[in-house]
């Protein structure tokens, strides 16, 4: 996984390395010259060769950094060192943190959502296979994934707060601060972004309860006399949901790297949003910044879905 | 006039049974109008190929066909009681404590998240009401009466913990811990060894003279059928074809599809017959049942029947001697001789 | 210049900064402040802004026209400033702030002398002294640390430059060239009085130091590049606390060591100033046009097109029960597509161009009227006496033409250039309308045969790539407004190039020497005129397409004043607003 | 060697097998199908928008609209909003006009069709491509190549891929002009096409490779093995043709991912360029004007569900007909 780690960020430093923009011209604003633009390479660490970079880069991550050590005005960046956005003028670990807690409160509101509405009636759905309740539930499961989530959230808000005017315009704050603002102003990027999720949801849970309703031990089961409430809650939807588990784990964990539409529809100052001003802005670091937690999210994420299998599937516990 | 009216009924008594499927397709029968009965203490055979309906009646019985999805209908009478018009729930009451089945697969039969021991009390639970140390000490002890070796250590582990024979012995031990007066063992040595498949059968028949039990045993493998079945039925086609006891059906068997069961026994003396070898083309579709006689297709002998019966009329169960009977159209001399030769080919005699 | 604080609305425009003068404020005259209440003190006036920053607060590097208007009016004391009127006459003329009048020129113009006045003091109380505007000043020179903002010090001040074109002083963090810093400004000995001496005469150097800029900055609380994050105050404001981003603020409360006797300038009426950062702008709208609770002391910069219909009559006129909160106003910008002369070297091809653009088109799309009036140079009319109509439409071009463009003409030009009708791309930062303006531009240059690509920037990353001789194409978006009255800040910035904006990549020796000797014109009337016909020479040469003199709309809660476009700045007066108490 | 010993647990699933088992498989996917009508609707539906899409050039000259030409009779002189109500309808532009310029939105919608449907059709054809033969090399191989494919996997499905196709396309389309792809729209769209397939291709691998594992233990491929077919013979032409199930659903699911992923990144700005336009293009620019002119917002919307929707359909009733049993998501 360390491995892996890394080799993710030597890739996002190469494809990075790559973009047009000069982020030293950025930062050198008008009446630049070519020696200020030089210095201010200099100061960036850009005057290095890639490789170079990605070890400075590196050794920030863990011991931290100073930017234009050598200069009377030098940045100091403390480890772990995720880089300095000069354009922003702040730690980009900082800008991170700043943001995480909207992305994570839109993505763990959504992921709760979804969870109990895919599994739920993903459930329903299964025990009623193929009786008009099961078919309207998979009506509904692909209308909700066949919508992009942009057209919606456009249509939330256009019919919700324009036309109806039940909840005012979003405008996040923390739900330490407002608790009532925040709730109106989450509900909509929850639902939205829920019902993407949900709708697949039910799908998957329908689809593993169905494939493990018609396994041997079921049967088992019930030629045991059990009732079929434990029948199902007991023995069937346990093994079903193990596979839920896994995909449910990377769902949250690439949502917690930002949900970019989401959020710049319903203007959360998330990750997301975070993400797609830096790219306006060539602010390299944070991209590179954002990009790297994202993947690491998911990596580990990866890592304790693993660990959870193990915890639920007595048999993977073994092997490993 | 029929055998039905006796007064006494037997502990299980199936009369024309039917299950069937209605599918995309068209509709799928399963099982067409079979009856058997069966004692306390006896086993009953039922054989046949895949797809001929064994299994399919077998689950009717113990109530696990969803009656959503399908139509059963015809008896079952269990100790006095209609298994096929019971409710759910009293079926339910009765799965796993008087009436307990076997699978096939021992290796996907038991639920890989739950230790053995759990699965094995659950069944306890389910049917009664007994203190938790109580419930583990009778599954400890059951896990020792199928020969678990150290069953209080075993107890706690994972079905993958166990190789498969021991698997299916910790099934035996889960139908049998509520002690049932019917087993229904579906095909429960097919996915064992060889040398394991041996051990479970005789651990079934140990097991049953002990409890008294009724068994239903549900396979293919003859050889199976003739060291512990008293009754054979044997099924083509969602139809129990010939039914006998296990002479009948070893030394007299009068249906072409028994002969073609018996020929296909692999013996080292077999010789080689073209008659006889193994019965060409497939079993047939529940979907689309042959009209007539359901082997017909298949059947070698249906030259020998005057005219278009066998493809036109379905034949009636026949009995051909004492709780000996027969589903076919052949004339009763003509299916001797066919059993004669098809005997002498297999190296035994008719006595 | 810098790009506007208003992020997005304006980013097709671009940079700008600026502020506007003299004369007619075009169009409709402004409505007064609001509901007729009288200004009060306390309270808390807001300020609802999509941008999730301002762009810099450090005095030195501040370079846009709202911001300079804000915090001109808020934290920091200038020498002089711009006066509060909405006529633009009177907004645009000078009065004395930090310093005691509008300054002494003496020495032709060469030499500036400026007193600070009595009881002027920092956030901790310390006096403003002469030390301190000419320690501000010094930072621009470190063009290392302190970048994005004017640069005038360096231009205007007596030091020598090197032979790379840069000062022989490199700012006060090095302290390379200090000495010659310090002879060329210049503290009496009572610290009261402080001089500037040029090099060359510049006659509107009071102007220049309304320019933050030229700001004090206590020596011991400069942290160089992160001087913006906590700047001193010396004005009735102090910044509290400052968040970026999306759901942050900037609070400002009120500096209790100001001495109101001091500074005659500001009327500080609200107790805070709060900014919120990062909201949407629909929001935005939204919230002004409802304007219940905090709101009606919100203001704002700028409408979605949307919601013009919804709140204007007409392109000059607010609907009835928006009179008095909405302002429909020339702004102090003029749009424009620069040439790239460099790379259309051919003066034919440039006429076919201007000729063949539907001017039209691209009006209608940006808001018909809402969007101003067409342009016909890059001297807008509200900068008084330095504009004259160019003709540039009438006749500069050979024959009048039609505002929607004239493709055969342009043909007829492509063919009198002796060169094939030629292939261009066109530069500008990527937005839906400026998406639409771009189809726009390569559909009506397409009619005259020329092949235009559209080659959409993102916008933050838009001037970095445009200054860039490497990577500017042909024709590229611009905008741009002056930074006080005079064009000196407009035709030397866009058409030579020393200028900071010189977009066209425009190098003509003559041109050049005709800037000089307009800067250095001490007689205002006479560098009005100068200025006029360097204006024409540069639309006759076709080095911009002038398409816009903008207008911009904006709202105000309903209790707040007073409401007009400050011509200074093309801001609001933000000096002088108040929240109306109820 | 017997019927006898096939041995499987008995109900419907296996007789129906059975009675198939003489036809071809491509038949009896195909008869399914047919029998079910809503696919067929849908496939229908796809086709002619398939038609419109090709033919869109020629629709509109028939309806007298065309994308590109302004009108400014439509629309207002104060602030540029279209004339009339709904977005401007008329019989002249049936479905509106653009805000500012004038433009038929109708027209506008077809050609978005066109760009729409040509990126995201090439992209899975790409993906299924390398999908496929990598799911397969990886399957067959197993060992090192495999790990190496795996991990390959791995770091491209721990990217956060919308964010690294907003960051890369300025850059990367430039290399692809670089490379001789013509400037513009034909570098910006097979950016499209080529960033879609690297970031699709993994899911379709793994399937692939699960299934080429079970089908390689199989006696036909052993067979082949034993009497020395060449490894690419063994790949591609004994193991590929039992893959085309898993392919053909998953292609059928994947088309519309990718038209909803491009309109969301044309919606974030990174589509084909002015004076062209696109789905997410036109969704994006409604964001100015839907409260004002819903019409924005909701045709070009309703004809993305539509396109989406119909797709999922027909991809449904494929894997229904492959697999009658259960779907998988």
């Amino acid at each position: 996984m360390v491995i892996l780690l890394l080799l993710l960020t030597l890739v996002v430093f190469i494809l990075f390395s790559l973009l047009p923009a000069d982020p030293a011209r950025l930062t050198c604003g008008k009446g630049c010259t070519p020696a200020v633009l030089e210095a201010n390479r200099h100061k960036l660490g850009l005057d290095l060769p890639v490789i170079q970079q990605y070890w400075e880069f590196m050794k920030g991550l863990f011991v931290g950094r100073i930017y234009a050590a050598d200069s009377p005005d030098p940045v100091v960046c403390n480890a772990p060192c995720l880089g300095y956005s000069f354009k922003r003028g702040e730690e980009v670990l900082v800008l991170i943190k700043d943001r995480l807690p909207a992305t994570i409160w839109l993505a763990l509101g959504a992921f709760i959502l979804w969870l109990a509405a895919g599994i739920s009636v993903g459930v329903y759905a299964a025990l009623r296979r193929g009786r008009w309740q099961d078919k309207t539930v998979m009506g509904i499961s692909l209308a909700g994934y066949s919508l992009p989530s942009f057209f919606l959230g456009l249509m939330a808000i256009f019919f919700i707060v324009i036309r109806l005017q039940l909840l005012p315009y979003p405008s996040y704050v923390s739900p330490f601060e407002n608790p009532i603002q925040f709730f109106q102003t989450m509900l909509l990027p929850w639902i939205v972004l829920a019902i993407l999720y949900a709708a697949f949801y039910m799908r998957l849970t329908r689809n593993q309860m169905l494939e493990v309703l018609g396994e041997d031990y079921i049967r088992t089961a019930r030629a045991k006399g059990l009732p079929e409430r434990i029948v199902i809650r007991k023995h069937a939807l346990r093994a079903g949901l193990t596979p839920i588990v896994t995909a449910a784990g990377l769902d949250l964990a690439g949502l917690l790297g930002g949900a970019i539409i989401t959020e710049s529809i319903f203007s959360l100052p998330g990750l997301g949003s975070l993400a797609v001003n830096s790219v306006n802005d060539a602010d390299l670091p944070v991209i590179v910044g954002i990009t790297l937690v994202t993947a690491t999210f998911i990596i580990v994420a990866n890592l304790i879905v693993d660990l959870l299998y193990a915890v639920i599937d007595p048999r993977v516990r073994l092997v490993s | 006039m029929t055998e039905h009216s006796n007064l006494r009924r037997a502990f299980l008594e199936v009369s024309d049974l039917s299950v069937q499927f209605p599918t995309e397709d068209g509709i799928v029968r399963a099982v067409d109008g079979v009856s058997f009965s069966i004692e306390r203490g006896q086993t009953l055979a039922i054989v046949g190929e895949s797809g001929s309906g064994k299994s399919v009646t077998a689950q009717a019985v113990m109530g696990l066909i969803n009656k959503r999805n399908a139509d059963v209908s015809g008896q079952a009478n269990f100790d006095g009681e209609d298994l096929v018009a019971m409710s759910d729930e009293d079926l339910r009451k009765l799965r796993g404590n008087k009436m307990s089945m076997i699978f096939q697969d021992p290796m996907s039969s038991l639920h890989p998240f739950y230790r053995i021991g759990d699965q094995l009390t659950e069944a306890i639970n389910a049917h009664q009401k007994v203190s938790k140390t109580e419930a583990r000490d009778r599954a400890i002890e059951m896990l020792h009466k199928v020969g678990i070796p150290l069953p209080a250590k075993r107890f706690d582990d994972y079905p993958h913990q166990f190789s498969g024979g021991m698997r299916q012995r910790v099934m035996i031990a889960m139908a049998l811990i509520n002690s049932p007066s019917l087993l229904i063992a579906d095909e429960p040595t097919t996915a064992l060894d060889v040398t394991v498949q041996a051990q479970i059968i005789e651990l079934i028949s140990q097991l049953q003279r002990e409890f008294d039990t009724a068994v239903i045993l549900i396979t293919h493998d003859l050889g199976i059928v003739a060291d512990v079945a008293d009754e054979v039925a044997v099924m083509y086609g969602a139809r129990v074809v010939e039914h006998g006891s296990v002479d009948d059906i070893f030394y007299h068997p009068q249906m072409p599809y028994t002969l073609g069961l018996l020929a296909s026994v692999p013996r080292l003396t077999q010789v080689r017959n073209d008659r006889l070898d193994p019965i060409p083309g497939n079993p047939p579709s529940p979907l689309r049942l042959p009209t007539g006689c359901v082997f017909h297709p298949r059947c070698v002998y249906q030259d020998e029947v005057v005219g278009d019966l066998c493809r036109t009329q379905r034949p009636d169960l026949e009995s051909v001697g004492p709780g000996h009977e027969v589903r076919c159209h052949l004339p009763a001399a003509k299916r001797q001789a066919a059993a004669e030769v098809a005997l002498a080919a297999l190296g035994r005699s008719s006595t | 210049m810098n790009k506007t604080s208003k992020g997005l609305r304006l980013a097709a425009v671009g940079a700008v900064v600026a502020l506007a003068l003299a004369a007619c404020g075009g169009g409709s005259g402004s409505s007064d402040a609001g509901g007729g209440a009288e200004p009060t003190k306390g309270g808390t006036l807001y300020y609802l802004t999509n941008a999730e920053q301002f762009d810099q607060i450090d005095p030195q590097r501040i370079y846009t026209g709202e911001d300079l208007a804000f915090f001109n009016g808020t934290i920091y004391r200038t020498l002089t400033a711009y006066k509060f009127s909405p006529d633009a006459a009177e907004a645009t003329s000078i009065v004395a702030d930090l310093a005691t009048d509008t300054g002494t020129a003496t020495n032709g113009g060469k030499t500036w002398e400026f007193t600070i006045r009595d009881g002027a003091t920092f956030q901790d109380g310390s006096p403003v002294t002469c030390a301190d505007v000419a320690y501000g000043t010094s930072r621009t020179f470190a063009t290392d640390v302190i970048t994005g903002g004017p640069t005038y010090a360096i231009s205007m001040l007596d030091i020598p430059t090197l032979e790379d074109g840069s000062s022989a002083y490199k700012g006060p963090y090095t302290g390379e060239g200090q000495e010659l810093f310090d002879k060329a400004v210049t503290c009496s000995a009572d610290g009261k009085t402080i001089t500037f001496n040029l090099s060359r005469p510049v006659p509107d150097f009071n102007y220049a130091v309304t320019l933050t800029a030229f700001a004090p900055v206590p020596k011991a609380s400069d942290t160089g590049e992160k001087y913006g994050d906590a700047p001193v105050s010396s004005g009735p404001y102090k910044i509290e606390s400052n968040k970026n981003g999306k759901g942050g603020k900037m609070i400002l409360v009120r500096n209790d060591k100001w001495d109101p006797a001091s500074d005659d300038y500001r009327k500080a009426y609200p107790d805070i100033w709060e900014v919120d950062y990062g909201l949407d702008v629909k929001v935005i709208d939204q919230r002004l046009i409802t304007s219940s609770g905090n709101d009606a002391t919100a203001l704002a910069l700028g409408l979605e097109p949307e919601q013009l219909g919804v709140i204007y009559k007409s392109a000059t006129e607010a609907n009835p029960e928006f009179a008095g909160r909405a302002i429909s106003e020339l702004d102090p910008y003029v749009r424009y597509l620069a040439i790239n002369v460099q790379k259309v070297p051919n003066l034919k091809i440039r006429q076919a161009i201007a000729v063949a653009l539907d001017r039209d088109a691209l009006r209608k799309n940006a808001g018909g009227d809402f969007a101003g009036d067409y342009a016909d140079g890059v001297i807008k009319p509200n900068m008084g006496v330095d504009y004259a109509p160019t003709g540039m439409w009438d006749s500069l071009l050979g024959a009048k033409i039609p505002d929607a463009g004239d493709p055969e003409l342009a043909k007829k030009l492509i063919a009198e250039s002796g060169e094939a009708a030629p292939t261009i791309t066109f530069d500008y930062p990527q937005s839906p309308t400026a998406d639409k303006a771009a189809a726009i531009v390569v559909d009506s240059l397409g009619k005259a045969g020329i092949t235009a690509k559209p080659n959409p920037i993102e916008p933050g990353q838009y001037y970095g790539v445009v200054f860039d001789p490497e990577q500017a194409h042909e024709l590229i978006n611009a905008g741009w407004g002056p930074d006080w009255p005079n064009a000196s800040t407009i035709i030397p910035e866009l058409f030579t190039p020393t200028g900071g904006f010189n977009l066209s990549q425009y190098d003509n020796a003559e041109f050049n020497a005709a800037v000089e000797a307009a800067k250095i014109e001490p007689d205002r009337a006479k560098q009005a005129k100068m200025w006029q016909d360097l204006n024409t020479l540069a639309m006759k040469d076709v080095v911009v397409v002038p398409t816009r003199f903008g207008r911009e709309q904006r709202i105000v809660g309903k209790q707040i004043g007073p409401v007009y476009l400050w011509p200074a700045y093309g801001s609001w007066p933000y000096g002088e607003m108040y929240a109306v108490q109820q | 060697m017997l019927a006898l010993e096939l041995a499987v647990a008995d109900g419907p699933a296996t007789p129906v097998a059975n009675e198939v088992a003489s036809r071809s498989l491509r038949q009896i996917v195909w008869a399914r199908l047919r029998r079910d009508k809503l696919a067929m609707i849908c496939l229908l539906t796809l086709i002619f928008l398939y038609l419109l899409a090709i033919f869109a050039p020629l629709i509109c000259d028939l309806l007298g609209v065309d994308p590109y030409s302004f009108d400014k009779e439509s629309i207002s002189d104060s602030g540029g909003g279209p004339v009339g109500p709904w977005g401007g309808i008329s019989t002249e532009h049936p479905l509106g006009v653009e805000w500012g310029t004038g433009r038929d939105i109708f027209a506008q919608l077809l050609y978005g069709l066109r760009i729409s449907l040509l990126i995201a059709t090439t992209a899975t054809i790409l993906t299924v491509c390398f999908g496929t033969v990598l799911g397969i090399v990886s399957g067959y191989a197993r060992g090192k190549t495999d790990a190496v494919i795996g991990r390959i996997m791995d770091l491209i499905l721990a990217f956060p891929f919308l964010l690294i196709i907003l960051a890369l396309s300025g850059v990367l389309t430039q290399r692809l002009t670089q490379l001789g792809v013509p400037d513009g729209n034909p570098s910006r769209i097979l950016y499209l096409i080529i960033v879609l397939s690297i970031f699709g291709w993994p899911y379709l691998a793994r399937i692939v490779r699960g299934q080429v594992l079970s089908v390689r233990e199989r006696e036909f491929v052993e067979s082949s093995v034993a009497m020395g077919a060449s490894r690419f013979r063994i790949l591609f032409k004994e193991i590929l043709p039992n893959l085309w199930a898993p392919i053909l659903v998953y292609a059928t699911l994947t088309l519309p991912t990718y038209i909803g992923t491009e309109a969301a990144l044309s919606f974030l700005g990174v589509g084909v360029l002015p004076p062209d336009t696109s789905f997410g293009g036109m969704l994006g620019n409604s964001v100015s004007y839907f409260s004002v002119v819903p019409s924005y917002l909701f045709i070009p919307g309703t004809v993305l569900v539509v396109l989406v929707v119909t797709f999922n359909l027909v991809g449904d009733a494929v894997r229904d007909a492959l697999d009658p049993r259960a779907g998988r998501v």
